[in-house]
């Protein structure tokens, strides 16, 4: 497409091509659309900060047992509740297993169940919103109900009573708190998909004689996806609370699990004489969480404007 | 021309986005007196922007530079927050586009022109009500008294825009920016809307900056029209002169109207032309 | 906190305008009626539903309230006896079908765990957190409102970053932990403030009987040692909640503002001379406050949840508590009780601000 | 507004730091305990089935006998002044107290025993085996338990029991609670024997009755005026419900409570130093058990049962986790009761991979295997398990656990739902056949028996020859004889038993230095001697 600037080395010539003010194809299109979000995301620095935290967390994740000092199932009665020192850099817990190690490693089952979860939901609340918005009548009614119902729950107290009848456990944990958090996405789906199934080129598809089906996951569905994205990433924040209030509980992952929550509440039973037990893992939660809350507020500020 | 009301030099207003800056008025120059002048151009030619950079009103992302803005022998360049608010509404103000948006709907019509009368004048609420609905009368309302209690939602388009005047002339401006006040009415609202503007205008000898992009109605509504492609002046021609003017787009703009006097066949599109872009002088003082 | 999802949009509101004829009165009369009706029956739908719901959820609990009720050590005879006085040798929907009449006849059953009508116990632990909520509301409106609207004023400076920043940490904290630390420094290190519990034993007995809100009970006997003592035990969990409340508020009113801020009758109020305080907090702002009062009642709901967690870390004796014991203890009427309580009170919250709507906003009316 | 709002807001901050906690040390007048009490449910003797309860009945009900507070082994009279038995031990006539009075103000008679006792056996709660265990059935127990008149009760036995069992088991168990029957009958509806009545109330003669039960709150006692025998000290005890160790430990720290009853090990010994309270243990007749079900086929098999005890770390566990919780145990008949084996002899197992692994070869699972364990929320639960798990690993055995609510477990266990589970379990006499009776006598193995509150039954173990011998050691009269019997029981079971005996647990308590005489033994707490 750009075969005239010859001369010009790849990088300015790829400045150029990026910039250049119509797109050549759509996937230039594309790729413009990207990188200017991008740009836009570089130009939010609370929201830069959140990527950065979390692609570090991804990378703790997978680089874990290069990073990890010690094994941590790897249990000493004789040094148990050691303050931060040289050799356990976070100190040990109840059972003289290393606190930072475990923590390394929980970044893992953390981003497990975030990332399960959001693949549960996502899907779930985009075709029951989608359905509803764009069949609306009864199948609205209905849907709606139910989405109602389950938010005039408190999310956690709907993950409780899932967990305790699911029996415990992570996997248990996950669809619970999915179970716990599909509604308000479906609504937002509905929400968009009520505007978009007005809009003409929809009209035009169904003269074309498209199956409902097909509009909606070929037409309805990627409309609302931005929206959906940006809303599961503020999502994951509070999944990630969900969880570690879970684990809290003793109702999440099950020991000798490194899950931070489980840590914390077994650290609860120390916080006199070992602190730090329950402080560490405090303060990794606290961190994901803010982290994908100021990464997922950046992405609504580029996804959609207009709700800046 | 005599006393000179408002002077621009080299405006200038760009947009810094993550992209590109997008210039969207480009060294935009003119002179007004206590006169009818009409801004006409396309949307997004930058008519409207340059409207409220002149009030310091132009959204926080734009970046303003100029040579010059003196209105009435102040620099507005050089002119504090605090002094353009003494300035805005009491010297000069502003009519905008639709009274549905512009109009604040959860207060009373009585309460917001009440509210820009003591802004600038020392008035108790009495005397504040009784020149509201005055005013009120002045724009051809039957019922003052009702409007007076009114929320805006409850008034017809017209008689919004018509409190929207009555609301912008009540401090007496010397300088009324009209931004599409008509545009969002239809036919035979605007016709009225624009008489009483007119008369109210003349009677109390104000300047009027008349944006719009109807041409036939600036030709026919203002004493002079400055004609604006891509925040550029293209051409400055008193109305009545219109007709001959020269320059291309003008004479484009002219002749895609239809007109009654002469049949015309097929209506002309405007075509473009990169040249009419002129080059931008540097701009001078950088403002806001 | 998970409390704080901002599930909630503004409702949207009917923009006709008004028009003074008997004929098109009475028209609006039968809509109104007609929406009210449905109102209504939408929400008795909901109840209903919330009821089923977490009636099945609780039968499915595999806790048994047997149990539950006779502890570990019983005979079979025993057992059976317990099994049908409880009426779990029934089919569930005849079950349902008894728990929904009971309800019908404000009965909640009998709590497994304490022997007592359910609605008498929450009756008991209900004010504990409805004032733990108050407080922490009020904290929450106090710094939220201000911040979201300065946040908005002053878009993407610094302070609009600040404030944000502060928001999403206050949505990012495990509120439990942040209770479990404050208490170690705060009570145990530092010795500012009082320790778990609503107040010390010493003084429970001189507010025993009163309005169940310790605060409002001690001011109004005039006992200000008692007073100084439940404040000193209020303070830190309900300012931890408060901070979660806050981040909610100031988010969602910063949202609100910045929308009105980008209206025509923004620039008009600018354009008649106005100060930019004045326009945002005389024009603007009063736009938004009845959505601000949305959002602050919904998070009165939301720090019901918030309570949960908290109330376990402060051994405070709420409503939050008293479920998650009988969760974990498999009383599954209490369970139900309070959860078709929280539902009521979302559903009964969300129809007060549409009303609220209805008689602030000129246009609905 | 919103600027009022702020305002409100700033003045908060400062208000946060300057709220001068008004420390208020503990009344002089009544004892406050910081103790974890969600487990209460019901104030009727005859349903109550777990310890706080029990403790708190203790104080509030008279029985015909008691502990005597130093040593649990030996019992005392109590609202029975004296007694004596038959020659041919089947029969034991009991003498009580005269003229005492109920809160009521009716007057306290054997009637009223006579019918609290039956009245246990005929609600057939889970006290009722006190009884039934001895003789007395539903068809039999009017005749069997008699008031000869107002202050003289008969108990007639089936079988010669030796006399001080029948005592512990019975005398100076809440089933022979002195009740207000005259109250309670008024109070009963659809014929539950006052049953709901009791859930919130008590009607006993007893140094304090039960001012106020808040669930999941506080318990307030108060003392009675009117008491028979010595009064009370302190006039009232208040409990407040703490669940957090870490918190109760604050608490007691700041004088808030004067004693605590549930700290953490850790928390304890680092109060050990503290020189304003003090650290108190005993005993207690509470066994933490490692039940496998047999009804699996890998659990069937004797060795790997055998090989599970060398994967417990007695001496590190008992050192660390459990110091102060309790002491290394392995059986079944608790420390300090008659007839048990001395610590050493009672826990011949430690730590031992290499036995471990040997076992499970000769038991056919030289790779090892998968299983699960179900535990409780004990504090100590979760990290002994753990330590197991870890050992386990180690021979290539992979347990996991499945940690759950205490109700839920009990129900998993009781329904024989399960592979392997860990629970604590206690027995209300200091005699070897406490235990016998529950850990080794299966009477019937049969699932639709449903004998749920045999430990043994719900492992579906079944040793015949073991039952005989736990019915010859309860009937034999020589002392000496039974003791050797029991050893014998407690070496072979210990071996081959369904249920691996991991610890047996102390009752540990911080004590602040105001309270005076706080005296306990494994069996009950005095409140009525302690002062301030």
């Amino acid at each position: 497409m750009h075969t005239k600037t010859g001369g010009v080395t790849p990088r300015a010539r790829f400045s150029e091509w990026i910039r250049a003010p119509i797109p050549q194809s759509p996937w230039h299109a594309r790729v413009q659309q990207a990188w200017l979000r991008w740009r836009r995301l570089a130009g939010n620095p609370p929201a830069m900060m959140g990527f950065c935290v979390i692609v570090a967390f991804v990378l703790v994740a997978i680089l874990a047992p290069l990073l990890a000092t010690h094994d941590i199932y790897a249990q000493n009665l004789t040094a148990r509740l050691q303050p931060p020192s040289a050799r356990h850099w976070l100190g040990t817990d109840e059972l003289g297993r290393d606190v930072y190690s475990r923590l390394v490693y929980g970044t893992r089952i953390t981003l497990y169940i975030v990332g399960l979860t959001a693949v549960i939901v996502a899907p779930i609340g985009l075709l029951a919103g989608t359905a509803a918005g764009y069949f609306g009548g009864w199948a609205d009614i209905v849907i709606m109900r139910a989405v109602d119902i389950f938010l005039a729950f408190p999310s956690l107290i709907l993950a409780l009573a899932f967990v305790a009848a699911l029996g415990p456990g992570i996997e248990n944990a996950v669809v619970a708190i999915s179970l716990a958090s599909w509604p308000p996405i479906a609504r937002l789906a509905r929400a968009e998909s009520l505007a978009i199934r007005k809009s003409d080129f929809i009209a035009a598809v169904r003269l074309q004689g498209a199956s409902p089906a097909r509009i909606i996951l070929g037409h309805v569905v990627p409309m609302c996806l931005t929206s959906v994205v940006v809303r599961v990433t503020l999502n994951m924040a509070s999944i990630i609370l969900t969880a570690a209030g879970l684990g809290f509980l003793g109702l999440g992952a099950q020991p000798p699990s490194p899950e931070w929550g489980a840590m914390l509440s077994s650290g609860r039973q120390f916080l006199m004489t070992a602190w730090w037990i329950a402080a560490v893992p405090g303060c990794a939660i606290l961190l994901a969480g803010l982290a994908f809350n100021l990464f997922g507020d950046g992405l609504r500020d580029i996804m959609d404007p207009r709700n800046g | 021309m005599a006393d000179t009301l408002l002077e621009v030099e080299g405006l200038n207003v760009r947009f810094e986005s993550a992209r590109q800056s997008h210039h969207a008025v480009r060294g935009v120059s003119f002179a007004i007196g206590r006169q009818k002048v009409g801004i006409v151009g396309e949307s997004g030619s930058g008519k409207s922007l340059t409207g409220r950079a002149i009030m310091k009103l132009a959204p926080k992302a734009a970046r303003i530079e100029a040579g010059k803005i003196n209105f009435d022998g102040i620099d507005l360049l050089a002119a504090s927050e605090r002094r353009m608010r003494a300035i805005r509404g009491n010297r000069i103000s502003m009519i905008l586009q639709d009274p549905k948006f512009s109009l604040n709907p959860l207060m009373r019509i009585g309460n917001q022109i009440t509210e820009a009368y003591r802004l600038h004048h020392r008035a108790n609420a009495a005397q504040a009500r009784a020149k509201a609905l005055q005013m009120l009368e002045s724009v051809d309302i039957r019922d003052p008294e009702r409007v007076f209690r009114q929320y805006p939602h409850e008034v017809s388009g017209g008689m919004g825009q018509r409190v929207m005047i009555a609301m912008m002339l009540i401090p007496e401006p010397d300088l009324i920016v009209a931004d599409e006040p008509t545009s969002a009415l239809d036919a035979t609202v605007q016709r009225q809307v624009l008489r009483i503007l007119d008369d109210l205008v003349t009677r109390r000898g104000a300047g009027l900056l008349f944006i719009s992009h109807d041409l036939n109605l600036v030709a026919d509504f203002c004493d002079r029209v400055l004609v604006m492609y891509a925040g550029q002046i293209l051409e400055d021609i008193p109305a009545r002169e219109l007709r001959h003017a020269r320059h291309p787009y003008t004479r484009a703009l002219l002749d895609c109207l239809p007109r009654l006097d002469r049949k015309v066949d097929t209506l002309a599109t405007v075509s473009r032309d990169p040249a009419w872009l002129l080059p931008v002088q540097p701009a001078g003082g950088v403002l806001a | 906190m998970t409390t704080a999802t901002p599930a909630i949009t503004e409702p949207e509101v009917p923009r006709q305008p008004r028009r003074h004829d008997p004929a098109q009165a009475r028209k609006r009369l039968v809509a109104k009626a007609r929406v009210v009706g449905r109102t209504a029956l939408s929400v008795c739908i909901t109840l209903v539903g919330l009821a089923a719901l977490t009636f099945f959820i609780g039968r499915l609990l595999p806790l048994d309230p047997v149990v539950a009720v006779l502890g570990d050590n019983v005979t079979k005879e025993a057992y059976d006896a317990m099994y049908h006085q409880l009426g779990l040798d029934q089919p569930l929907i005849v079950q349902f079908g008894s728990y929904l009449h009971g309800i019908l006849t404000l009965d909640l059953g009998t709590s497994l765990t304490t022997g007592k009508p359910v609605l008498q116990d929450i009756a008991r632990v209900f004010p504990a957190t409805l004032e733990l909520a108050s407080v922490a509301v009020l904290i929450g409106t106090g710094l939220g409102i201000p911040a979201g609207v300065f946040s908005a004023m002053y878009r993407d400076t610094w302070l609009d970053h600040v404030v944000r920043v502060i928001g999403l940490l206050g949505h990012s904290t495990p509120n439990f932990w942040l209770g479990l630390m404050g208490l170690v420094l705060l009570y145990g290190t530092l010795g500012w403030i009082g320790g778990p519990g609503r107040i010390d034993l010493a003084y429970e007995f001189d507010l025993a009987d009163g309005t169940g809100f310790y605060l409002l009970d001690a001011a109004l006997s005039g006992n200000w040692d008692a007073f100084a003592n439940v404040f000193s035990h209020i303070v830190l969990p309900a300012s931890i909640l408060g901070f979660s409340a806050m981040a909610y508020i100031s988010r969602m009113t910063r949202s609100f503002m910045i929308e009105q801020l980008g209206q025509e009758y923004v620039v008009t109020a600018r354009a008649k001379g106005l100060s930019w305080a004045r326009t945002v907090w005389i024009h603007a702002f009063r736009n938004v406050a009845v959505q601000v009062v949305t959002v602050v009642a919904l998070s009165y709901a939301f720090l019901l949840e918030g309570a949960v967690l908290i109330e376990t870390v402060f051994a405070w004796p709420g409503f939050g508590r008293y479920l998650t014991n009988a969760l974990l203890a498999g009383d599954m009427n209490a369970v139900v009780g309070c959860t078709l309580l929280i539902g009521l009170i979302f559903v009964v919250l969300n129809l007060l601000c549409d009303l609220l709507y209805r008689i602030v906003d000129p246009r609905t009316r | 507004m919103a600027r009022k709002y702020g305002a409100a807001a700033l003045l908060w901050i400062p208000a946060l730091l300057l709220s001068a906690a008004a420390q208020a040390a503990t009344p002089k007048s009544a004892l406050v305990m910081a103790w974890n009490i969600d487990a209460i449910s019901t104030f009727d003797p005859a349903q109550i089935g777990e310890v706080v309860t029990g403790e708190l009945m203790d104080n509030i009900c008279d029985t015909l006998a008691q502990f005597d507070p130093k040593d649990a082994s030996k019992v005392i009279p109590a609202f029975a002044q004296s007694w004596d038995v038959s020659p041919d031990r089947m029969q034991i006539t009991f003498h009580l107290q005269k003229g005492a009075k109920f809160p009521s103000g009716n007057i306290a008679t054997a009637h009223d025993v006579e019918q609290g006792m039956r009245r246990v056996v005929k609600l057939g709660f889970g006290n009722a085996a006190a009884l039934t265990e001895y003789g007395f059935r539903k068809d039999n127990v009017d005749d069997r338990i008699v008031a000869t008149d107002d202050d003289t009760l008969v108990l007639k036995l089936d079988k010669p029991y030796p006399t001080t069992l029948v005592l512990q088991a019975i005398a100076a168990n809440r089933v022979s609670a002195v009740l207000d029957m005259k109250t309670i009958m008024s109070k009963a509806q659809n014929n539950d024997m006052g049953n709901k009545f009791l859930t919130t109330n008590t009607a006993c003669v007893g140094p304090y009755r039960l001012a106020s039960w808040h669930a999941g709150e506080s318990v307030v006692l108060q003392a009675n005026d009117d008491y028979w025998g010595p009064k009370p000290a302190l006039k009232r005890i208040l409990i407040r419900h703490v669940a957090e160790p870490g918190t109760q430990r604050l608490l007691l720290e700041k004088g808030d409570v004067d004693v605590a009853r549930d700290l953490g090990s850790d928390d304890l010994a680092a109060m050990e130093k503290s020189k304003d309270l003090s650290i108190v243990k005993v005993l207690k007749p509470q066994l933490v058990l490692w039940s496998f079900n047999t009804a699996d086929p890998i659990f069937a098999n004797e060795k790997v049962r055998l090989a599970m005890r060398y994967l417990v770390d007695y001496d590190g566990l008992g050192k660390t986790v459990m110091a102060y919780m309790g002491v290394p145990r392995a059986s079944f008949v608790q420390l300090g009761a008659t007839g048990a084996l001395d610590a050493k002899a009672g826990e011949p197992f430690k730590l031992d991979l290499a036995k471990a692994k040997q076992l499970l070869t000769e038991a056919g699972y030289p790779n090892g295997f998968k299983a699960s364990v179900l535990i409780g929320t004990l504090p100590y639960a979760s990290p002994v398990a753990e330590s197991v798990q870890q050992n386990a690993a180690k021979v290539g055995v992979t347990l996991t656990l499945e940690r759950m609510a205490n109700s839920q477990l009990f129900s998993r266990i009781r329904g024989r739902e399960y592979q392997t589970g860990m629970q604590a379990w206690q027995t209300s006499v200091p005699d070897a056949h406490g235990n016998a009776s529950r850990m080794v006598y299966n009477p019937d193995n049969r699932a639709e028996a449903k004998l749920t509150q045999y430990p043994v039954w719900r492992t579906s173990w079944q040793d015949k020859g073991m039952n005989a011998e736990v019915d010859a050691a309860l009937l034999e009269g020589d002392p000496a004889k039974r003791n050797a019997m029991y050893a014998r029981l407690q070496e072979e079971w210990m071996q081959k038993g369904p249920i691996a005996v991991m610890f047996q647990t102390y009752d540990v308590a911080g004590v602040r230095k105001e309270v005076h005489d706080w005296t306990w033994n494994g069996f009950r707490v005095y409140y009525d001697s302690a002062s301030k």
